[in-house]
């Protein structure tokens, strides 16, 4: 027998795993900090040069370093618990003002080309899957494979190429120019600029999306409640919609909510490709100038965010399915 | 003739599959009178099911309707246009499936989906639809429908879920009923109240329906008039009474005789040697031959054109019992 | 079983295409390797000669010859997706069938663990321990290797725990089988497949992986790879588009092929589709 | 002498554990049967889906293991033997499976599948072993046995397989074979063909057969005494002939109306049961069967019958006198 919990128990189960994870990943990193090679107030401090040895050994004695390792990692989980996560070397300031100001153009990239990439692409797994085996399923499922082995940077480069050099139509850099004036100008100099780092990202994803709900749809499309559906004499769009794509959910919500990590480490490659100023583009430059802290403060961020969308994506298959929802 | 409610001509229905054509349905004919309940009586893969899927026209490829005629109330389904054949299914034919467990979107209320069929056919308001979905499963021996409308079909029992499906299939007045194995996925007891709802249906609606099954005590007990079905092909036909109490075709008396001869102690138990020929084969002659007690050289030869006799129909060269 | 795997796997026309197409890839890396004039990194021309046949796919900033870093970087991007899949697959068959078999404690620990690196951004954690650890290929194989089966490991636990339910299981220990053959022989022959479809997946990951680090400078400098030579050219694509574009095409075609012939053999292996 | 005795067995399993793992609640699959099965009868247990007869068997055949009461097999006990001697106990007692399509590993001839047991006990050599399945096959009329021998299971039929399942079984010469819903996935042209081997099997080597179906004209025509269940509990043992006539418990009296319908075999009323059965999680109280019976008193749902023995049968009823 299998077990089965209550729907009270099973929200529990998934926050208290979700605390459980967060904690791990505390750990992870509390072990990669101190099995790297060279001295861990590194990683607090950056180059340990340009401080006094009055600050350093405050630091330390701050961060508890010249304790025993058991109380090092107590006073590492509660910094972490208070936000404190250590001070950028290159500059100057808290890891975590460092990565918060770096929060907003990353989310204004992931939400656009997320909200787009699953509309969109949703679409197109539908209609492909509605007339299997048609040149217009080949096509879709062509191009959704081409889109899933396109290295993203190399799409980057190629997109750039197209739309900037040789068609000048869009900005390949930044988030926004320097010189605009009046909001209005301002946000379509912002769209300007946001359009290519998001075609590159929708292009690829699109290809996830398609092929995930297209095998979903496919599926739910054969089974007995669809013929059902389909006897009562319901309009075809709606046997579509009402009946196969709501039971056809469960995997696109698992590909977007599971796989949060995976989008975000194409962004990290978008933002380097179009020097859009968020958390990816911080990444690697922090790796660059050897910035641990923020390096360290970056995978810890991420971590949290893909647990806690794990549990978002747990809560939605309750939503969605009431068979998870009503078990009494 | 004219007063028949379904009248299918010559239908053939094939499987385009990768190991070659399968005549599922292969040339039937079927008549379905007036408040007349028709049984399709045959073992599996006889295309029993893919008949009643044809009627519908709810086949997917690879199969496909390759001859053949159905017609409802003289119009031929076969030549409407997939808008105007929707407008049919669910209004004017309905079908009550196998199992309910699948058969039923998990993910919708009993309410939502009794609901949907009556907005779209009977152009009636959402409020108005459902309080008649509440009539219906009240009708239809439900306690408490008030509350069993708002629940999801995981919370039913087999027995509740094919009472659902029924309700659904009877919501719109429906000229003529497709029950495709009604009790087959139920345990005893509830088989009988299942076949008690479809005989008082049968009864207060005055319904037309074709029963498909594999049982043959289910047949009798409801059934007018009896088809036979022996791979994709009937091979007799005739008032429940007669078929069953002097089958004419060898298949019907074989499958009589083993449904029977268990319940008899003393003796050993029959059956019908063999197996059915596989469907993708070209077979010359009888269907049947190679497992028939009663052939004669002509059914390796040339498959038998019916006989008439007393209103009932054979495809026999040597019928039982002449 | 193996003649009617390939009787239905030819069926898939873009499967075999995947198939030739990878190995042709592969001969022309090595063929390309042993024949070649110069080293990767030596100097064999002027700087930003376009394409010509000296140079099929041009030279780059400093004059190193394209076409030969090519074939050396595809030589390691199939490396490093086969050693991956190798790595990661054993790791997940064997983790994915102890957690799926066994009750208890054992299966808990297993469950636990799958489920960990399962939602650990692979990417990310790839990225930390390199730039802490150091750029090597070595780094990079464990890296990819010690997290890319946890897929594999869950999937296979599914598999084993709906196999070893069947009655031919029942079977087997209704006459005596003993615990090990039961998984050895019965329920691991009639489970592995989907494994080994997603084997396939996280090689062609581990490429994108591979290729995505290279491109962001965090490879190993002492190997060419095809992502190093494309983040190389991004930075004169204006004076130079071949640099970027013949050796982006090699590294399209190779994870193309892999998710094609993934496809094929998801097509012909997973019990869900058939 | 009884050559199974089943005393008073419980099998409860656990659903919806809290987040601790413990079960609140519990399946009452087989809720305190007792039965004993004469050396050489064919004995049968009907009921519907749910009432507990699959559990029984795979108690029986030791798939798995029963909480509290006591399965004797020739005197031994069956939680004992097969800790203390498995392979003996394999050789006691065998099973034919309810699936003839799952129960072969779809990877492995039948050669394969008739030779593992004799290999793992018996110690017998290959050629032995695969001489040895040539009879079985023979025994079971697959003939000739060496084309089967080197088919796998998918190039057979239902029927074709159901026998192999039945020569597995043999192969051990088990005591007692336990038979699970043996020919209901076959076609009813065909089932005659495993009924008639079953019963051959059976008279040629003496051996004792529990036979569990859903279907009553199987286990009349194959059984000397049958079991009823219903709700995990043993409603009713009586002799088979008196099964479609005899009846006292009013629960078989509606199992065998509503089986026989259409066939007119039953005499009297159709008797139609009200309600379905309730789930063996919370089962009713008193007597299992009141919330459908239409003769319930109060008795009937306060207090859960005692089984009464009256000339060789049993029932557990209030009311059978009175009915």
């Amino acid at each position: 027998m299998s077990a089965e919990y209550d729907f009270k128990s099973f929200l529990l189960i998934k926050v208290v795993r979700s605390f459980v994870m967060v904690f791990i990943i505390l750990t992870i990193g509390f072990l990669l900090i101190h099995l790297a090679p060279g001295d861990p107030i590194e990683f607090i401090l950056g180059g340990a040069g340009f401080y006094t040895p009055e600050f350093i050994a405050s630091v330390r004695e701050r961060f508890g370093l010249d304790k025993p390792i058991h109380e090092k990692f107590v006073i590492y989980v509660l910094n972490f618990l208070r936000g404190e996560l250590g001070y950028s070397y290159v500059f100057g300031l808290p890891v975590v003002e460092v990565i918060a100001a770096r929060v907003p153009p990353t989310l204004l990239l992931m939400g656009t080309q997320l909200v787009l990439v699953i509309v969109v692409g949703s679409l197109l797994g539908i209609l492909a899957a509605s007339r299997p085996h048609s040149k217009l399923d080949y096509l879709v499922s062509s191009l959704s494979v081409a889109g899933i082995s396109m290295p993203i940077f190399w799409l980057g480069l190629l997109l750039i190429f197209l739309f900037s050099v040789s068609l000048g139509l869009f900005p390949a850099q930044g988030m926004t120019s320097l010189r605009v004036t009046g909001w209005w100008e301002g946000f379509l100099d912002l769209l300007s600029h946001l359009f290519l780092p998001t075609l590159t990202l929708f292009l690829i994803n699109l290809g996830l999306v398609t092929r995930t709900v297209r095998t979903s749809m496919l599926e739910a499309l054969r089974s007995e409640f669809v013929v059902a559906a389909r006897a009562k004499g319901l309009p075809e769009r709606r046997v579509l919609f009402r009946h196969a794509f709501r039971n056809s959910l469960t995997p696109l919500i698992t590909l977007i909510g599971l796989q949060l990590g995976w989008l975000l480490s194409g962004a990290v490659i978008v933002e380097t490709v179009f020097a859009w100023p968020g958390m990816g583009r911080l990444l690697f430059t922090s790796i660059g100038s050897r910035d641990y802290p923020v390096v360290m403060g970056i995978f810890l961020l991420v971590s949290t965010a893909v647990v806690v969308s794990n549990l978002i994506t747990e809560l939605l298959y309750a939503y969605v399915d009431p068979r998870i929802r009503r078990a009494k | 003739m004219n007063d028949a409610v379904l009248r299918v001509e010559g239908l053939s229905t094939y499987y385009y599959t990768d190991k070659g054509v399968v005549r599922a349905v292969d040339g039937v004919d079927l008549v379905v009178g007036e408040n007349e309940v028709v049984g399709v009586v045959g073992e599996s893969g006889c295309g029993k099911s893919t008949l009643a899927a044809s009627v519908m026209r709810l086949l997917q490829p690879p199969a496909k309707i390759v001859k053949g005629s159905i017609f409802f109330r003289n119009v031929n389904l076969l030549e409407l246009p997939e808008e105007e054949m929707r407008k049919i299914r669910g209004k004017k034919i309905s079908m009550i499936f196998q199992n309910p467990a699948s058969y039923l979107n998990p993910l919708l209320t009993v309410e939502e989906q009794m609901v949907e069929s009556m907005t779209l056919h009977l152009r009636i308001s959402k409020q108005e639809a459902a309080s008649r979905a509440v009539n219906i499963l009240e009708k239809l021996g439900i306690s408490a429908p008030d509350t069993v409308i708002k629940y999801y079909p995981h919370q039913l029992s087999g027995g509740m879920k094919q009472r659902v499906m029924i309700g659904m299939a009877i919501s719109c007045n429906p000229e003529l009923v497709l029950a495709d194995e009604p009790t087959t996925a139920l345990d005893p007891t509830i088989q009988v109240q299942i076949l008690e709802q479809l005989l008082e249906l049968r009864k207060n609606l005055g319904l037309s329906m074709v029963v498909i099954t594999h049982d043959l005590g289910v047949a009798k007990a409801i059934c007018d008039k009896i088809y036979v079905m022996y791979a994709g092909k009937i091979v007799e036909e005739g008032k429940v009474g007669d078929v069953f109490n002097r089958p004419l075709h060898p298949y019907t008396y074989g499958l009589l005789e083993s449904a029977l001869s268990v319940y008899e102690k003393d003796r050993p138990a029959k059956f019908i040697d063999g197996a059915p020929p596989k469907l993708v084969e070209e077979i010359k002659g009888c269907y049947f031959a190679n497992r028939c007690f009663n052939k004669v050289d002509r059914c390796l030869i040339e498959y038998p054109h019916p006989s008439f006799k007393n209103g009932r129909k054979v495809y026999c060269w040597n019928p039982v019992g002449d | 079983m193996v003649r009617e795997f390939w009787l239905r796997f030819r069926r898939n026309r873009a499967a075999v295409f995947g198939v030739l197409t990878l190995a042709a890839l592969s001969l022309f890396s090595l063929f390309a390797i042993a024949f070649s004039r110069y080293g990767p990194f030596e100097l064999a021309a002027d700087p930003f000669k376009p394409p010509s046949l000296q140079h099929p796919f041009g030279t780059d900033d400093l004059g190193r010859d394209i076409f030969v870093q090519s074939a050396y970087g595809l030589a390691i991007t199939l490396m490093v997706g086969a050693a991956t899949a190798v790595l990661g697959g054993l790791i997940g068959i064997i983790v994915g069938s102890v957690s799926g078999y066994f009750r208890g404690a054992l299966a808990n620990a297993t469950t636990a663990i799958i489920e960990i690196f399962q939602s650990l951004p692979l990417f990310f954690l790839v990225l930390v321990i390199i730039s802490f650890f150091g750029s090597s290929i070595t780094n990079t194989i464990l890296a990819l290797g010690l997290t890319l089966w946890a897929s594999t490991a869950r999937i296979q636990r599914g598999q084993v725990m709906t196999v070893k339910n069947l009655t031919f299981v029942e079977m087997s220990k209704l006459v005596g089988e003993k615990e090990y053959n039961i998984l050895i022989r019965e329920i691991l022959p009639n489970s592995v497949q989907p494994s080994i479809v997603n084997i396939a997946y996280t090689a062609s990951i581990a490429i994108v992986v591979e290729s995505g680090l290279a491109f962001l400078g965090l490879g190993d400098p002492r190997m060419m790879s095809l992502g190093f030579i494309i983040g190389n050219a991004r930075l004169f694509f204006f004076q130079a588009w071949w640099m970027g574009l013949l050796p982006g095409i090699l590294l399209f075609l190779t994870i193309l092929s892999l998710n094609l012939v993934s496809d094929g053999l998801n097509e012909v292996l997973n019990p869900r589709r058939s | 002498m009884s050559l199974l005795k089943v005393e008073d067995v419980f099998k409860l399993f656990p659903v919806r554990p809290d987040i601790f793992g413990r079960a609140k609640k519990f399946v009452h699959a087989v809720d305190g049967v007792s039965f004993s099965v004469e050396e050489g009868e064919i004995f049968g247990v009907i009921g519907e889906s749910g009432c507990g007869k699959t559990t029984l068997a795979r108690l029986i055949v030791g798939l798995i293991d029963y909480d509290r009461g006591s399965i004797k097999i020739k005197g031994e006990e069956v939680s004992e033997v097969k800790r203390l001697d498995v392979e003996r106990f394999r050789r006691t007692v065998q099973m034919v499976p309810q699936d003839p399509v799952m129960a072969f590993n779809p990877r492995k001839t039948i050669k394969h599948f008739l030779t593992r047991p004799l290999l793992l006990h018996g110690g017998l050599g290959r050629e032995e072993a695969v001489s040895r399945a040539h009879q079985l096959l023979e025994e079971v009329s697959l003939t000739p046995a060496d084309f089967f021998l080197d088919r796998y299971p998918h190039e057979l039929s239902v029927g074709q397989r159901q026998r192999v399942l039945i020569a597995r079984a043999l192969s051990l010469n088990p005591d007692l074979l336990v038979a699970d819903e043996p020919v209901s996935y076959l076609d009813v042209s065909v089932r005659g063909q495993i009924i008639n081997l079953l019963k051959e099997v059976h008279k040629k080597r003496r051996i004792t057969v529990l036979l569990i179906s859903h279907d009553l004209s199987v286990v009349y025509h194959l059984c000397s005494r049958i079991a009823v269940m219903y709700l995990g509990k043993v409603v009713e043992i009586l002799d088979a002939r008196d099964l479609f006539s005899k009846s006292l418990h009013p629960y078989t009296q509606a199992l065998v109306s509503s089986f026989s319908v259409g066939f007119g075999i039953s005499r009297g009323e159709r008797i139609v049961l009200k309600g379905e059965v309730p789930s063996p999680i919370e089962p009713p109280s008193g007597c299992r069967f009141h919330p459908r019976c239409s003769f319930a008193t109060d008795v009937c749902r306060k207090l859960e019958p005692k089984p009464l023995f009256s000339d060789g049968r049993l029932v557990a009823c209030h009311l059978y006198d009175r009915l």
